[in-house]
Order: structure tokens, then sequence, then C-alpha cells
């Protein structure tokens, strides 16, 4: 038997040496507690306030700069943004009465520690989000990032991750359509996996984590509780006088998709009926964080017998309880009159739920174990007033090395180097970071729901959410690393650079931004001023654009020792577009279709795939950021497939011009005939930057002859320049370049697929 | 013409099914796995996804749901069922259907395009096929290797119950390539392919798939396997 | 407390995808001595009381009927763990030195 | 030929819906005497010859480094199959009835 630390007990034992240090907590967040709770916490209150005000969930170190996000929201901005930052998800309407919602998360450390559950439950969780808001989930999407391919440690990670990405997934039956799969050494130790998901309902539907109306109900319902995920804080027990000593707590929880699969289904059912007044879902901090944000956000108070909370493990003790992170769990707020239907459509679908509390006025969030009070705390004070950081920020002096070995020195192919210009063409698509990805993304259904227009390996996931006028939106999510390693500012601009043109490029209009920003420890000065300028740099961005931030995630701690990885702040930008079948894809298909370069062109290889591959080199200056060229081209590509102009559209990123052809032929093995001639031309560059600069706000098309001049048309009202490169050649044929070398698709082929395959099959 | 589509708690492509049946011209009605009814549907598809999670084995806990023992005995009776992925698993867990699904060879689930050889078209879900037609149609599964005993094998292939084939590689190390087979009567059929992933234009890597609801449509309209309407 | 344990394997016959591919894996790590890998499940059935003949007969026919499939499955032991109480922990103390 | 069973179970603090999911389907069946369901793996791997004490040993380590993930599963038993010859077969019937 063990005694239980009630609120009473804790002001009759002031001096009682707590675990506040084993808890993470730093000695002055300590006394602000007990200044909080006027007395020293309960066992079950230290436990609480140590999760939420921990980094993950109050978001200490970042927070202070979140103010950029709404100084560079403009009214504008604001208009399409129903629900905006501060949610579980923003929320922005597309039109005919429909709203979606977005949002990425990461799942890195779990992921590391116990590969497939930990991707898998990282899936798990950003769906719950998105489902909180009163939207059924519609695709997922997973940025993953690795160390060295050729790293043992990869080949344990990797195929775990994926596995869990595409088990979870797949079983939830959300068809996942794009991410992306990065291999560098920085992540060697430190892999990122970075889940998003997409949902959509009827702007009437959208519902908040508010527990409003006093007196209505507090229903937890999903899985039961277990030990999940509370491995770290058992330091707690040895707190709670137990004789047997602390019972094994796993720090790792266990996905079940099909729970989760059949918690979506009710939960929609529950919104269909109407019978919720408030909707939490269960992530990190578990009840901590459900009980705590839905009565700040709400009435300011609310009462729960924990001791009701159906357990999978009976031995877990209140604080346990609290801090469990199982998962397939929601929180709901029900009015009293409502209760019996709400109850009758859990029933159906065989979902457990339990009334734990109701919602009062009270402003005291109050929990109690079998009639004692372990809890009573002001909710404000856990979910939303913990404590604010502002850290020290330095620029490191080593950037000025970095930007000073630039690429001028690198051994380049000259102009009538044909075999040079071809090998290097060759080894930057067997790269790992642009070679054929098949391996991991046919592991992941696309198809379900049958609503995807477009997915892997296209630039942007499609998906159609209006089944009756084809009104849809698309998504991309994007970072190049070694461009924020070498400028944080301008690095996070080119992702939402790359990001927002993968959006345009397949015909949609960019509407908001979502992010997940993955960075070493906020102790770190020189990681912190990383972040800060990433952070400016999106939000600045973001203002330019005309388009919203309407959500996000933080990453600290992604480092081994005192070496953090590259400023890895991914950008997910999210598109709208009246009818997705007219996307018009990114492969070339028709023959003799005319094939164009749109965009400019400058010699800009530093930080570029070829640096990596051909040199294992990183350096100099990342190419120059033109948010003005994106919008302009994205008006050329956003009205030209509304017109139905392009055979194909695909963008140009890593591995520039070369790789763009290349991919554009494999796509569905057919080649084209093409000459630099132009480009070398206009822009002044040498055949060899012409392939493979990386100069950004370019894209390829093709359009049938009699679309030439509506392209030009097109390009000329938007000040978009054009470069005529050739034409698509006959099915099974390869790549021409006149006057350079020629690749027939065979060995394209094999170029672009081994690599993956030969790492992970068998 | 009203064909029932079963929902099981984890199914996933039901909506799809649905969608396919309607856009192909009859009526879709949902069939919820708790009925003990099959609501006078002239037709039964058992969808895709995951019963139960597919826990134990993919579809051995579905093929106890109440509205099974309705399927089984309309199947008994020549109603036109069709089992695709999950629900082929559920019509080989059941008996409907001969064989089982294992674990694809690689290991790995598998979502491509791939194309099968229509092999049987005296099904009522295969008539609008020519015979040895090829056609394209989406493929995702974990556990969708088909195997059976040596005499089955020899059974299915000697009286012309391989329904489709895979052509060109074997995807999953499925036994004979098999990727879809029928019942002695032929009004049961079960493929591992989703047709119903194939219908629409755009949505998907063909519209081969409608003729399977097509034919099912002529088949009912003909007269072919009313004799046990429910 | 007691328990019965289920064991079920694939039919030796039966392709066996993942026993294949351990078997495989094991050279690679220096384990040369094992020449073939066949994986099945183990279920552990938790029964309230002392497990009784008649909790062994339900066990039997939920193996034959559930928990196996008997194109392609046999099960190859039905049957009540040696010591009931205390389960997994001591099944692995009674055999040979698992952790080793 | 010789016979080595390894046994797998996921870790009991850990969460096992498959577990759950046949714990849940039984009492549809009619089987109203089991309270809760694990699901865990059986490997059987077969060396030549007799099962030495050194087989055992590599045995060990496999289902330790391979066999099993240590964050979440527990190896619950390595042993020498009894007898070794027949293979799963015996052991069915060295075994109370399963095929009753
Ligand atoms: N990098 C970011 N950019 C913008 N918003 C962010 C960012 N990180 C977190 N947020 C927002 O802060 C709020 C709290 O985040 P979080 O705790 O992750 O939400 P949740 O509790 O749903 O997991 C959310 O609205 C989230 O969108
Ligand atoms: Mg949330």
């Amino acid at each position: 038997m063990s005694t239980l630390d009630t609120v009473a007990h804790a002001a009759q034992t002031p001096d009682v040496e707590q675990p506040w240090a084993e808890l993470g907590l730093k000695s002055d967040e300590y006394a602000n507690i007990r200044e909080i709770v006027g007395r020293r916490p309960t066992i079950a209150e230290l436990a609480m306030y140590s999760v939420m005000w921990s980094e993950h969930c109050s978001y200490k170190s970042s927070k202070v700069h979140f103010a950029l996000w709404g100084e560079n929201t403009t009214d504008q901005m604001r208009e399409k943004l129903l629900v905006g930052i501060g949610e579980n998800a923003g929320v922005v309407d597309i039109g005919d009465g429909w709203a979606v919602t977005f949002k990425a998360e990461s799942h890195n450390h779990p992921s590391y520690v116990e590969p497939y559950q930990g991707a898998a439950t990282g899936v798990g969780g950003i769906v719950r989000d998105i489902m909180s808001m009163g939207a059924r989930p519609i695709a997922v999407m997973d940025s993953l990032r690795f160390g060295n391919l050729d790293h043992p440690d990869t080949a344990r990670v990797l195929p775990g991750v994926v596995a869990g990405v595409g088990g979870y997934g797949n079983c939830l039956g959300l068809p996942n359509v794009g991410g992306e799969v990065v291999f560098d050494d920085c992540y060697q130790g430190n892999p990122l996996v970075n889940a998003l998901c997409v949902g959509a309902m009827r702007v009437e539907d959208i519902h908040l984590a508010k527990a409003t109306g006093v007196g209505n109900h507090v229903v937890l319902f999903g899985a039961k509780t277990g030990g999940d995920g509370i491995g770290g804080v058992s330091v707690l027990a040895s707190e709670t006088f137990d004789e047997g000593g602390p019972a094994k707590r796993p720090a790792v929880q266990v996905g079940d998709p099909f729970a989760e699969k059949v918690l979506i289904e009710c939960c929609l059912d529950l919104y269909a009926a109407r019978v919720v007044a408030g909707i939490q879902d269960l992530g990190g901090a578990g009840l901590s964080c459900a009980t705590s944000e839905l009565a700040s956000n709400g009435e300011g108070g609310m009462r729960i017998e924990l001791d009701k909370v159906p357990l999978r493990d009976p031995s877990l003790r209140p604080e346990e309880i609290l801090m469990s992170e199982s998962q397939e769990r929601m929180m709901a707020i029900v009015e009293p009159h409502r209760l019996e239907e709400f109850l009758a459509i859990t029933t159906k679908w065989d979902v457990e739920a339990t009334v734990l509390g109701e919602v009062t006025d009270t402003g005291r969030l109050v929990v109690t174990w079998h009639g004692e009070v372990i809890v009573d705390v002001p909710p404000r004070s856990v979910a939303h007033e913990g404590p604010t950081y502002h850290r020290p920020l330095a620029r490191p002096t080593y950037l000025d090395v970095l930007t000073a070995d630039d690429t001028t020195d690198l051994a380049r192919p000259g102009d009538h180097d044909g075999a040079g210009l071809r090998h290097a063409l060759l080894t930057v698509l067997a790269g790992p970071n642009i070679a054929d990805k098949s391996w991991v993304t046919d592991q992941y259904d696309r198809y379900v729901m049958g609503n995807t227009a477009m997915a892997q390996p296209d630039d942007a996931g499609v998906v159609r959410v209006d089944e009756f006028t084809g009104l849809g939106v698309a998504l991309a999510t994007d970072c190049n690393s070694r461009f924020c390693a070498l400028d944080p500012y301008d690095g996070a601009q080119l992702a939402l650079s790359e990001a927002y043109r993968n959006v345009a490029v397949s015909g949609a209009r960019p509407l908001a931004v979502t992010d997940c920003l993955n960075f070493g420890s906020p102790e770190d000065p020189g990681v912190m001023w990383a972040f800060r300028e990433s952070v400016r740099a999106l939000a600045e961005g973001c203002k330019f654009l005309g388009i919203p931030v309407t959500g996000g995630n933080v990453s600290f701690y992604n480092q081994t020792g005192d070496v953090a990885i590259h400023p890895t702040p991914l950008v997910g930008v999210l598109g709208v577009m009246q009818d997705v079948s007219k996307r018009p894809g990114s492969g070339f298909r028709t023959e003799g279709e005319h094939i164009y370069l749109l965009g400019a062109t400058r010699d800009e290889l530093d930080g570029s795939e070829w640096s990596r591959v051909l040199h294992g080199h990183l350096g100099g200056r990342p190419p120059q950021v033109d948010l003005a060229a994106e919008m302009r081209l994205a008006e050329v590509l956003v009205q030209g497939t509304d017109k139905r102009v392009f055979g194909m559209a695909h963008d140009l990123s890593q591995g520039g011009l070369a790789i763009a052809l290349a991919e554009s032929v494999l796509r569905h093995g057919v080649g084209a005939a093409v000459s630099l001639r132009e480009v070398t031309h206009i822009w002044g560059v040498s055949a060899f930057a012409a392939l493979f600069a990386e100069s950004t706000a370019r894209v390829l098309v093709s359009v049938r002859e009699d679309h030439e001049r509506p392209l030009a048309q097109l390009c000329a009202a938007n000040s978009v320049p054009m470069a005529h490169l050739g034409t698509v050649g006959r099915p099974g044929s390869g790549l021409v370049v006149q006057d350079c070398f020629e690749v027939d698709l065979d060995e394209l082929q094999a170029a672009h697929t081994h690599t993956l395959r030969a790492a992970f099959a068998g | 013409m009203r064909i029932g589509v079963v929902t099981f708690p984890g199914s996933l492509d039901d909506r799809d099914a649905i969608r396919a049946v309607r856009l192909c011209g009859a009526e879709a009605v949902s069939l919820w796995h708790a009925d003990d009814t099959l609501h006078d549907v002239d037709a039964v598809i058992l969808p895709g996804g995951f019963s139960y999670g597919d826990y134990l084995r993919c579809g051995a806990i579905a093929r106890f749901a109440p509205v099974m023992d309705r399927v089984i005995d309309a199947a008994t009776g020549g109603m036109p069922v069709l089992g695709i992925c999950n629900g082929f698993q559920i019509l080989c867990e059941s008996h409907l259907l001969p064989g089982a699904l294992i674990r694809n060879d690689h290991r790995l689930f598998n979502c491509i395009d791939v194309r099968l050889v229509v092999e049987n078209t005296a099904t009522p879900w295969t008539r609008d096929f020519g015979r040895w037609q090829e056609i394209t149609i989406a493929l995702k599964n974990g556990e969708g290797g088909y195997v059976a005993d040596q005499r089955t094998l020899d059974m299915l292939e000697a009286e012309g119950r391989v329904v489709f084939r895979y052509a060109g590689s074997n995807p999953n190390g499925s036994y004979n390539a098999i990727a879809g087979v029928s019942n002695e009567r032929g009004n049961v059929v079960g493929l591992m392919p989703h047709p119903e992933h194939c219908v629409e234009e755009g949505f998907g890597p063909s519209t081969d798939g409608r003729g399977f609801f097509t034919s099912v449509i002529a088949a009912l309209a003909a007269g072919t396997g009313l004799e046990v309407r429910q | 407390m007691g328990r019965i344990v289920v064991d079920v394997m694939l039919k030796p016959e039966i392709l066996d995808p993942q026993g294949q591919a351990v078997a495989r894996a094991l050279p690679r790590l220096g384990f040369d001595h094992i020449t073939e890998v066949r994986q099945g499940k183990r279920f552990v059935l938790t029964v309230d009381g002392e497990v009784t003949e008649d909790d062994l007969a339900q066990a039997r026919d939920a193996a034959e009927r559930l928990l196996s499939n008997p194109v392609i499955e046999d099960v190859v032991s039905v049957r009540a763990e040696a010591s009931a109480t205390t389960g997994a922990t001591s099944e692995a103390s009674a055999t040979s030195g698992a952790s080793a």
C-alpha cells in the first residue's frame, strides 16, 4: 500500500523534498509552481506541471519568437483563415462551404528509439489533431530525414520508420500523397520523422477544444489507458512510498491503428449528430494536457474523477494516469441532454466512453482519486502560462568560413565535355536524395478513398474534397537543409518557395502554410539564432506571398553531443484547385509537344546536389530568393492549368534542369530532345550551369503546338521569362541534349532506381 | 438493381466500392457488419481494408460477423458476391473460396499498378471483359500471396476457376501467379487488386475496373444470379 | 489466474516468407548453425482461476476455429502453462536461460 | 536434424492490439472462459544433427539480437524441441490432444 499525496496532505507537509529536477523543472520553475498553488504541489500536480511545462508542450524557448507570426499576418491574409494559430490545427476556407485543416508534427526521438512504433504513433497523433477540429482526415504526408544511406543505423531506422508510417496510415485508410526522404550525415543519430495530415469538413462543422457550458459532461473515449510513454517519469514512483518498487513502465507508445480508424468513424458520427460541444485529442502529456487545455479555453474550470479512467494496467498510479500517452483516446465535452445519444454512437462503434466529470466555472481544475482531491490548480497556469525563455542568440562565427568556401574552385565539366556532363547527370540522378523513392512510397496506399488526383512521385499531393464539383487541395512539404545551414533566413524562405512552387506547378493556388521546425538545442545560442532567423524568414516570406501560417510544431534538441542537425524548418504549403482533374502531372506523355523552361537561370551551384554528390562539398551562398518571381510564375501555372495549356509541368529544384528533364522522361518512359542554346544564350551561363544550377522560380513545361501562343501570352502578361528547350520524344526513347550527350531510357532508369533498392531490398 | 457493400469495423474501401457501383449505374446499399439481413440486395461486395485491424489473420475475425452468415447463405444460393482484397481474404476464411492469402513474399506492403489477364469471363463479375483481355488495376496489400495445396491448385486450373492472373512479374509470390479465383458455381469471385480504384478518369491508374461493375449489372439484368434474392 | 498456451505454425508445405527472411539474415549476423527457420504464432490465453479440463477443451476449440486457419496452418500444441501464477516471467526462468 | 523453439512475446506492459482483437472476438464465438489473450511469435529453427549446447547458445543470441525487439518484446523461452526427428507433429502429439 502507498500513501496518496492529496492536496490536504501536501498542505500539511510543506517541506517534503520533491523530485522537480529529475522531472526536468528548473528551480525557479518549481518555485513558481509553489507560488501558483500556494503550497507545495502534490505529486500529481507536479507531474502535470512538469509535462505541460516541458519544451515539447509549452514552447518555452520558441514562444517569444512566435509574435512574428501575428505581426506578419495582414487582414487580407486572415480573410480565408477560419481558425488560426493556437488551436489544434488551423482551418482555411476553400470555398463552396468547404473548409480544410492541416498540420505537421514531429516524432523524431521516439522514431529513433523504436522506428516502427515511433513513426506509427507520429501519424496517429497528427491524425487525431485533425479529427479534433471536426474534420474527416483525407490524406497524410511524411517528411523523413536519415543519416548516411550506407550507415548501418540507417538500415535499422529507415525500414522501420517507413513500415510504421505505412502500417498506421494504410490501416487508417488515409492515402499518403507525398513527403520527402532525405539522407544527410547531419541526421545520423537524429533522424527526423515529420508527419502531416489534412482534413476536410463543412464550414459549419468546425469544432474547438473548449470546455464550455457549466455542468456539461467531460467524456473520455477510445482506448484504455496504459503506462505508455511514461518511462521517463518513473522517478515519481520512488516518491510515492510504494513498497514493491516501481512497476515497469514502457517509454515507447504502441499504436493501434484499427482502434484509431474506428475512433475516426465514431467521431464523425458524433459530429454529424451534433452531440459534441467541445473536443480535444489526447497526445503528448495525455490527460494533463487535454483537461487543462479544455478547461483553460472554456469556462475556466473542470472537475474530474480520475479513478473512473478505464485502465489497461490496474497498477497505474494517479500521477501516471495523468501523464500517460496511451494512443487512440479523445476527450469530449457533452451537454447532459445529449449524453444518451453520444453513448449510443460510441456503443455502435464498440468504443469505450466514460464520463469523468463536469465543466465548472470555479476557475480551478480539480482532480479527485476515490473522493480525495489530488489536484487543485488554475488550468491556465498549467496549459498556457508556463515559463517563457528569452534564450541568448548569436550568429555562429563559423558561418563566415562556410560562406567563403564556395564552389568556384570545384572542377566543372566544360561546355564541350559531353561525357563529363553525362556522367554528372547519371551520378546526381543516382545520388540518394534524387534517386527513385518508390521502395519507400510503394509501401504507402495512395489510392484509398478514391480521391487522389496526384501523389508520389509528382510534385504535390492533390486530393479531391468535393466529389461532385472536383474542388480539391494540393499539398507539398519541403526543406533543403543544406541551404539552411548556409543561411538560415534564406534557407527557410527557399523551403517556402519550393513548397509554394510545388503546389502551383500542380495547378493549385497556394493558400496557407504549416511548418515543423526541427532544430538542435535551444540552449545553444547559435541554434537559437538560426531558429529566430527561420521563424522571421517564414513569417516575412508568408506575408510577402500573402498566405498565412496556420500552425505548426517545434522540435528542439535534435543533436548529438554539441553537434546539432542542420536547421530544418520543414514547410508545408496548401493550395486550392477548383477542379483537380485538370492537374497536368509531372511527366512527358505526348510526343511532339514543345518543352519550355520558365524562369531565370543563374550560375548558382553552392549547396547544390551536384556539389554534394560529386564533391562532398557544402559551402558558399544558397541560391537567390525571389518570392516575387515565384508569385508571377505561380500565376502562369495556375491560370495555364485552368485553361489546360500544359501537357505537363514539373518544377526545378535539387539537381536543376538536368534532373527535372530526367525525371520527366522517367515518369512515363517518354523521352525528350532538347537544346541548351536558348538558356545559355539568354542567361549567359555555361551548359553546365544551365543543367545543374539550382536557381529558384523555375519550372519545366510542355505544351501542344497550338498552346505555344497562349503560353507565351501568359508568360508575357506575368513577366515570366521563357526559353524553348525542344520537344517530347517517342515512348521508350531517352534524353537527348543536343551537342552534349544522350542517355537511353534504360540507363536513366537503372541509375535512378538502383540506389534505394540495392540498399534496402532483401 | 441493388448492390450491397458491407462495412466491417476497419473496412476502408467501402466508400470507394459504393462510388464505383453508383458511377456504373446501380444503386449502392450500405450493409453493416452487425446486420442480420441483406436488405434485399441483388449482389454483395466485400470491400478492401483492414477489418478488425487485420489482426490474427486478415479476414479471420470479420468472417464471424453476423452479416457473414447471411452472405454465406446467399452465396451458397447463387447470389453474385465479389471480395476485393480484404474481402477476398474474408471469403477464403469463410471457405466460400478455396485457398488463403499470406504475407507477400517480399514481406512489404506494396501499392503498385498491376496488369491482370482475365482468364474466365463466365462469372457475373467478368462477363463484360474479353477472355485473355489484359487490364491494369491498382494492387495494395501486405498479405496478398495466394496459396493453396497442390490438389486445390490443380482443381482450380482444371476447372478454369483462376479468374485473374498477374501478367508480367508476380508481385507477391502468389502460387501460379493467381490474382483472383471463383467458387465452383462462379458466382463468388475474389481478387487482391482493387477494381473500385479504377473507375474514374484522373483518379487511379485506369478505368478498367468499371468492367466488374457493369458486368454484374448486366448479369443481374439478364437474370443470372437472381435465384436467391433475399 | 491460469494460462493456456496455443502454438500455431504454417503447414510445412506452405511458403513462409517471414521465416525465410530470418533465415537469410542469420548468416550475415554470424549465425551459421541454423539451416532453416519457420515462424509461427504463440497465443497466451488467460482464464479465471486454475486451468480446468473444460477450459482446455474450449481453448482447443478456439484454436481450431479462430486462432488457426486449417487451410494453411496447424495447431501444434494447446497446453496449460507450467507455472500458472506468475505468468511470462516464470516461464522464462523455467527454461534454459533465455536471456543469455 | 535438430530443432530449437524460440518463443517471443510482447512485454506485459506493452499494448497488444492483436491479442485484444482476438479476445474481443472470442465471446461472439461462444468462448466465455478466456479473459485475456496475448499474441506472440514462435520460431522453429532447424540445425544439422542433434541440438548441441553450442547451437542453443547461438539460438539464444539470435533470439536476443534478431528474433526479438528488446524495446517491446521479451524472449520467453529458447529450448531444444523434445522429439527432434519428426518436428511439429511430434510436439503436437506430445501435448494434450491439440487437434481435439
Ligand atoms: N512552428 C510553429 N509555427 C506556427 N505555429 C505553431 C508552431 N509550433 C506550434 N504552433 C502552434 O502552437 C499551437 C500549439 O502547438 P501544439 O502544442 O503542437 O498543438 P497541439 O497541442 O495540438 O499538439 C498550435 O496551434 C500550433 O499550430
Ligand atoms: Mg492537439
